[in-house]
């Protein structure tokens, strides 16, 4: 299991490949890679993601042990970037490895869904014409938390 | 107690941490002597349910006690993923 | 969109990196791998794949139209391979790009349930002592299909 | 018209494909026809619940019509993915 908060950028294709062939006795491999995309069309040219240092790496930790507990995983990946992002670049990605192709997808969505509202990062768009504004949390969000 | 803000909330304050002499034996007590400083706190904590907090880096709730908590965070809602 | 029926293994890496660039307007980006393993144990070498030339590829074309029409995706992705495949290689992927993680996933999962029992491909297990076997089908590879 | 068979279907009839000619006007009579040949086409149609048929490179089902099919497939349930 590893857990990265990294302020550079990662390759995904090199992140993929490398969990995949370390863990190719599970079978079946899940990916999830958020990108950072102009939602609203409203001249996004940047997101600015802040976090809370003495907590995320231990939150982070504790969703992905969770998640290889809960559907027994052979393995879970998740890095989260923070800093800013430019338009098109990767924000962050998870990847599990299961014996089965079920509980590599559940996880994943777990994973997923736990990021977006129990670690510790806030995101802030960064408008063409300067103005800047915090992402508000989603409804949503929280409610998809209800189903596990 | 270290008391950290971030995103609106340090911005609100307009820092992001500060060192909080109190005997406040709760998070919501804490607030109140917060709120009570100047305009930019109450703007900060207007609405406690727009407002998630921390104690020593774990998400805890407004009626928490504080015994033996060394650093409280307070910060909206997470936007993670 | 992509669907490729090839022999030759494929670089997961550069398949996952070269789609998320590709639609990195998306934000959301799953992908599937699946791998040769032993699932009982039992001494798996390899395993050959068989399939229907003729009607592979334009199956695999119909399942990811339906997922891309149903689920709004701005792009999908299907690579099987066939042939014989050692223990540790990958089968196939899958990937799916969205402006919400949640069709991706979800798009990703129905095109998994489809290839799995309405593709023809077949697979045979090859042991170590030689003895081959053919996998047979899972009612719950059949059942996963009705939730859609 | 065309008959492929493929996995076990192939290996238990020892063909991949041929061509049959028939007067038959749906699956269920191609397979009644088949059977009636040899041993291995009654042992590879013995039990169509473990078939699959697919009419001109489309999924079908057993009471299907042949009417202007060129090539019928057998084959057991797939496990592609």
């Amino acid at each position: 299991m590893r857990v990265s908060v990294q302020e550079e950028i990662f390759d995904l294709g090199v992140e993929a490949e490398t969990f995949a062939q370390a863990n190719n006795g599970s079978g079946a491999i899940v990916t999830f890679t958020g990108i950072v995309r102009d939602a609203d069309q409203g001249g996004l040219v940047a997101m600015e993601i802040e976090h809370y240092p003495g907590m995320t790496l231990k939150a982070l930790t504790e969703i992905a042990q969770t998640a290889k507990d809960r559907w027994s995983l052979g393995d879970a990946l998740v890095i989260h970037r923070y800093g800013r992002l430019e338009l098109g670049e990767q924000i962050m990605m998870v990847a599990t490895a299961s014996r089965h192709r079920k509980d590599a997808f559940e996880a994943a969505e777990y994973l997923m869904d736990y990021l977006k509202s129990r670690a510790p990062f806030w995101k802030k768009e960064i408008l063409h014409d300067g103005a800047a504004d915090w992402v508000a949390s989603k409804d949503e969000d929280e409610d998809a938390l209800t189903r596990w | 107690m270290n008391v950290l803000y971030f995103a609106w909330v340090r911005e609100r304050i307009g820092l992001p941490r500060e060192r909080v002499e109190t005997n406040a034996t709760t998070v919501a007590a804490l607030v109140e002597e917060l709120r009570a400083r100047e305009d930019r706190y109450a703007a900060a904590f207007s609405d406690l349910s727009a407002l998630r907090v921390a104690l020593d880096q774990e998400l805890s709730d407004f009626d928490a006690s504080l015994d033996g908590v060394r650093e409280v965070a307070f910060f909206p809602p997470m936007t993670g993923g």
